[in-house]
């Protein structure tokens, strides 16, 4: 073996990022010291980022079974049968670290490496979604880092040519030092025609396709799994900057080659570039690997195999191809202008055996590799939760006027119009989107069935409500479920199976332990009880800065099925006369609100909690509706409660006003217009349609209450009779729609 | 009639697809079909009309459309609109055409320097074209946009005005010219012209992302522009 | 040998992106800044020896692809 | 007075746009083209007649603003 570079040791294992017992567990796996190759190898491979080591026992209690999944989670993606032999492959994936450090092409890096992770499998990328969180409005570098990040994601996308359909965006302060990229995507595959990152077949080639390596992003997955530390900017890395053009070229080929019998297995280099796609491969097979890494297109001269093994750089994929057709895979690459060489072959040896020049400089076993390390850390319920739990309402003073609360709450960051996001985005390439960002809490894209033209829907809806999550790990996850789950009902798509990305802090802190644990085990018994199996996922840790970390934000990406677009009920009020009722609890809780932290300035209390057998009745009730096609709008009431989803629906393209008469209440006024609780939705219909919308409500027992008609010109609310309210759809619209461009 | 589209595909085309979509799907009843054309082939075969289509032709690296109007097949297309054929470029197909010379002019950066995407109105109006003699001259129709580099400008603006060759001009919903509905800076609101003779035109809009209405509820007023293309192509004899 | 091209939008011509970075520089305080144009800067390796030679390849390379002579003026010096 | 700043990548950044460039200009017959960078070209018209004062300004404003000096570098002149 070759022993070039520094003399390993304990000391630069630590560098690594490995632990002295992690180093003592390599060298006792081995059997001898690794060689500098070796180490950084294994470092990127037993990071974080890679291993998952405090998050794997307990992501392995979340369900990922079901009827309706052919992959859950251990490939790049998952793949959910929609019937008539189409498949959706789909999954969410974190680029946090790389998009503080330089927001335009970590985030643009970000939507390309979540891309691959699903061309990879052998479907096309038709749909892609964002969830970004961001800090105080009004912290120095928010600004910076929007502008940054929202071009990034854009650029990205825009030019690889794939429609940015959903997302969401939240600002809080605990984003400050750690901002959140989180993107998803979506991919349409035949369900026979999947393909895995598996190295099979002794003897079969090695491909490697598209960009050059370069010196880029070397140790960028021990950074990504690092927590912050004040200085840490000035030793910034070699920044990955991202050529969506270059990864066009690779889909196109890719998806030309798999049409051919030549492929075995695929997967795109993520992080850890070359080392974790030929460990992974490897692994999955059950065979071994060895690479002659001179073959390797490099970018830059004098590159070592330390180097080219752990180089980040973009936009490159490998392939194992049976053996003699490796030209026809060539062919087709040079057809679309790509490199590509074969750099190695499949061997029977269990080990990833990595050579230049006929030198060996890497020989590991693969088993131990991809295994790596699994903690059970250890986990305390943190003390901040005691203190805010409890809400005393009596301290908080109802608001004199509902119509100025009103306005001041549709401009609020979180509420407000976020076209200035999406309208970057190209929402509507490859002429499939049937609802837009802006139109309805769920992304629609339309799915031709090619035998019969039959056109489906698949949907998708993606965020979290990280407060809810802060005050309650358990319930609040149950919540962030429940909400994708109503988000997606709400356009009339059956749920079929989630992913999910989960963002917290250090998991050697028991606190941040406790919080993740909770938050696992409400994610898991939410999409048990909801049929909704986790096919995918990510896990994004070390979320913190100066010991500062962010609320736990485990985001969902929920994805359902329509059986014929015509069925879609999108949130706007369409027409003058048309009745509006509450679907689900009229009233909510002011705990936890986004009313209670934009008007009071306080995040405290208990948010309601999700009920299986109460709320499901009104998804029911919804899946119904639609399906009976008697809605003529439909929409979930989250942050903001019903007053703000009102004020939305009027707000749509047809902007019309509407006259509200709620009951008289006995509880407080602000909880009434901006409480907050799961399965509820503001729907409207014709006068025509309301004996058969109040028939499937009353069907599935869920409660309807008919609180007003559309029309005029403002948004009137009379409350028991008398009018508490009364603005013009001007003056929505003004503080709605101008808010973010104001403090972008 | 049977009428044949070719629809260009670059490295980085990526309404492509939308293109043949349309003319292969959405009127396959009024007759027309379509293939792809590769960018390395040097003729553009037997077709009746050219759609050079959207996208990130080379990553729209350098300048939008740059390289894609050195592409192989670049030399047929001009000589197909020599001859007169009907061809119309789409956003980046646009850029393609300023940029390989067939249309004048250039599409330059976005004034608010960002990518934007939205449904826009345009007026139809200057001289009768294939892909919109059919519409009403002053009539308004609603479109999307997408793109980062659409703002039009010319040397010479004032040519192009007199001549007629301006064909599409952003308005309001209720057809007034205004700045507010000016999407991108573009010099006079010009969406979209044609070359001076009339058979090549260019258009930032997107009328293939609106001509099925069930896609985001946007109308489907772009379907005029191919079945403008298809009665022209009708009326001026056999196919080529 | 290595030639380096400079692009600049002709006089006339709206330059928004210069625009909006003098802007900014307003508001970080900085005075005396009457405006600002934005162009590129493009280096291309060469083979060969003769600067001659090259500064005519390059000229002809800035025509045909690297300015858009509708907008954009350009400057080759060779090193 | 007149600044020029020069603001390319630092060297192992990766430059698609110049390498799609590069590619282009082979495809189009010209040989011999062994690499192509692309970089900002900026001009700034400043107030003032200290070329000193201004030199040290449009430092300031390239590491503020104008260069990105995670992945860029800049050269400054004055005229
Ligand atoms: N939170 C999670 N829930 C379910 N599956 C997960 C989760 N996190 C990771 N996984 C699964 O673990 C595997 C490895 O994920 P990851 O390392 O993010 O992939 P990549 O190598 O493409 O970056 C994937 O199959 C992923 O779906
Ligand atoms: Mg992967």
């Amino acid at each position: 073996m070759i022993q070039h570079g520094p003399t390993v040791d304990a000391n630069l294992a630590k560098e690594h990022g490995l632990a002295s017992d992690e180093y003592k567990t390599l060298c006792d796996g081995l059997g001898r010291a690794p060689s500098y190759t070796e180490l950084g190898v294994v470092s990127v491979m037993w990071s974080e980022h890679c291993s998952y080591k405090s998050s794997r026992v307990h992501l392995k209690t979340l369900p990922s079974d079901g009827p309706q999944v052919i992959e859950g989670p251990g490939e790049n993606a998952g793949v959910v049968d929609i019937g008539d032999g189409q498949a959706v492959v789909f999954k969410m994936e974190s680029h946090n670290h790389p998009s503080f450090l330089e927001p335009y092409q970590g985030a643009a890096t970000g939507v390309g490496g979540i891309c691959r992770d699903v061309f990879t499998m052998g479907a096309r990328p038709i749909a892609l979604a964002d969830c970004l969180r961001f800090g105080n409005t009004g912290h120095e570098r928010t600004s910076y880092l929007l502008h940054g990040v929202v071009a990034g994601v854009g650029d990205y996308g825009n030019c690889f040519g794939v429609p940015n359909v959903t997302g969401d965006v939240v600002f809080d302060d605990s984003y400050n030092g750690n901002i959140l990229v989180n993107a998803f995507c979506l991919g349409l595959a035949k369900s026979d025609r999947i393909f895995r990152g598996y190295a099979s077949g002794v003897g079969n080639p090695i491909l490697y396709v598209g960009a050059k390596t370069g010196r880029d992003g070397i140790h960028g997955a021990t950074m990504a799994s690092a927590e912050f530390a004040e200085g840490s900017e000035e030793k910034r890395p070699a920044v990955q900057v991202g050529d969506p053009f270059m990864e066009k070229l690779l889909l196109e080929a890719c998806l030309e080659l798999m049409e051919s019998d030549a492929l075995v297995g695929i997967q795109d280099m993520g992080a850890a570039g070359l080392t974790s796609c030929s460990v992974e491969m490897a692994a999955r097979a059950g065979s071994g690997v060895e690479l002659h890494l001179e073959s390797v297109p490099m970018r830059e001269e004098g590159m070592t195999p330390y180097e080219l093994m752990l180089s980040e750089s973009q936009e490159r994929m490998l392939m194992v191809v049976t053996k003699g057709k490796e030209q026809e895979a060539l062919d087709t690459f040079s057809k679309w202008d790509l490199d590509a060489a074969v750099v190695g072959h499949v061997t029977d040896s269990g080990k990833v055996i990595v050579k230049m020049h006929g030198e060996v400089y890497a020989d590991l076993p693969a088993s131990l590799l991809a295994e790596g390390l699994k903690y059970d850390r250890p986990q305390e319920r943190p003390s901040y939760l005691d203190e805010v739990i409890s809400l005393d309402l009596d301290t908080i003073a109802e608001p004199d006027d509902i119509g100025e609360t009103l306005l001041d709450m549709l401009a609020a960051p979180n509420l407000c119009d976020k076209s200035w996001v999406f309208q970057q985005y190209d929402h509507m390439v490859r002429h499939g989107t049937v609802v837009r960002p802006g139109q309805a809490s769920s992304g629609v894209v339309r799915v031709v069935e090619p035998e019969s033209g039959r056109k489906k829907g698949v949907a998708i809806a993606a965020g979290c409500n990280a407060r809810h999550v802060y005050l309650d790990p358990y319930e609040g996850s149950r919540l962030a479920v429940a909400s994708a789950y109503a988000d997606l009902v709400a356009v009339g798509a059956k749920p079929l199976a989630t992913t999910d990305c989960l963002n917290f802090g250090n998991p050697e802190k028991p606190g941040t332990m406790w919080q993740f644990a909770e938050s696992v085990r409400g994610l898991g018994d939410a999409c048990r009880l909801l049929n909704t199996p986790i096919v995918s996922g990510n896990v994004s840790l070390y979320n913190e800065t100066d010991g500062v970390a962010i609320k736990p934000t485990p985001m969902i990406g929920m994805v359902g099925l329509i059986d014929d677009i015509d069925e879609v009920v999108t949130a706007s009020f369409k027409e003058e006369g048309h009745h509006i009722a509450v679907l689900g609890a009229l009233g909510g809780t002011l705990s936890g609100s986004e009313f209670l932290k934009h008007c009071h300035g306080q995040e405290r209390g208990v948010p309601i909690p999700f009920e299986m057998e109460r709320h499901s009745k009104v998804f029911a009730a919804m899946l119904e509706m639609t399906k009976a096609r008697v809605l003529a709008s439909a929409e979930d009431i989250s942050d903001g409660g019903l007053l703000c989803c009102i004020a939305e629906c009027c707000l749509g393209a047809q902007n019309l006003g509407a006259q509200l008469s709620l009951p008289a209440v006995e509880g407080r006024l602000d909880e009434l217009c901006f409480g907050e609780g799961p399965a509820r939705f503001v729907v409207s219909y014709s006068k025509e349609n309301a004996a058969a919308v109040a028939r499937a409500a009353a069907g599935c027992g869920a409660s309807l209450l008919e609180v007003g008609v559309v029309g005029g010109r403002e948004l009137r609310l009379n409350i028991g009779g008398e009018l508490s309210m009364k603005l013009p759809l001007a003056a929505m619209a003004g503080a709605f729609g101008g808010a973010f461009e104001a403090f972008s | 009639m049977a009428r044949h589209f070719g629809v260009i595909r670059f490295p980085g085309s990526n309404c492509d697809d939308d293109a043949l979509h349309i003319v292969n799907t959405v009127l396959a009843d009024r007759g027309a079909t379509g293939e792809i054309l590769w960018h390395k082939e040097h003729s553009v075969g037997q077709v009746d009309g050219l759609i050079v289509p959207g996208g990130f032709s080379y990553g729209d690296y350098l300048r939008a459309g740059a390289i894609a109007a050195h592409a192989p097949i670049m030399e047929s297309v001009k000589a197909f609109a020599k001859a007169g054929g009907p061809i119309i470029g789409i956003c980046n197909g646009f850029q393609i055409l300023c940029e390989a010379g067939l249309l004048e002019g250039a599409l330059t950066r976005n004034e608010s320097l960002r990518f934007i995407c939205k449904d826009i109105y345009c007026r139809i109006e200057g001289r009768p074209t294939p892909f919109s003699k059919d519409i009403p001259a002053g009539r308004h129709i609603r479109m999307p946009i997408a793109h980062a580099e659409g703002c039009y400008r010319h040397p010479d603006v004032e040519r192009l005005e007199g001549e007629s060759q301006i064909i599409f001009r952003y308005c309001d919903a209720d057809g007034n010219v205004t700045s507010d509905a000016n999407p991108n800076g573009s010099i006079n609101n010009i969406a979209g012209i044609c070359n001076a003779s009339g058979n090549v035109v260019g258009l930032m809009p997107h009328p293939e992302r609106a001509c099925e209405d069930v896609l985001g509820k946007g109308g489907s007023a772009g379907l005029g522009l191919f079945e403008s293309a298809l009665d022209s192509l009708a009326n001026s004899g056999a196919a080529r | 040998m290595k030639a380096k091209v400079y692009v600049t939008l002709k006089s006339g011509v709206l330059d928004p992106q210069g625009q909006a970075v003098g802007r900014t520089l307003g508001k970080l305080g900085y005075e005396g800044v009457k405006g600002v144009r934005i162009g590129k800067y493009v280096e291309i390796e060469l083979e060969g020896h003769d600067p001659k030679h090259a500064e005519e390849e390059v000229t002809k390379m800035c025509n045909e692809l690297i300015a858009n002579t509708v907008m954009e003026n350009f400057r080759v010096e060779i090193d």
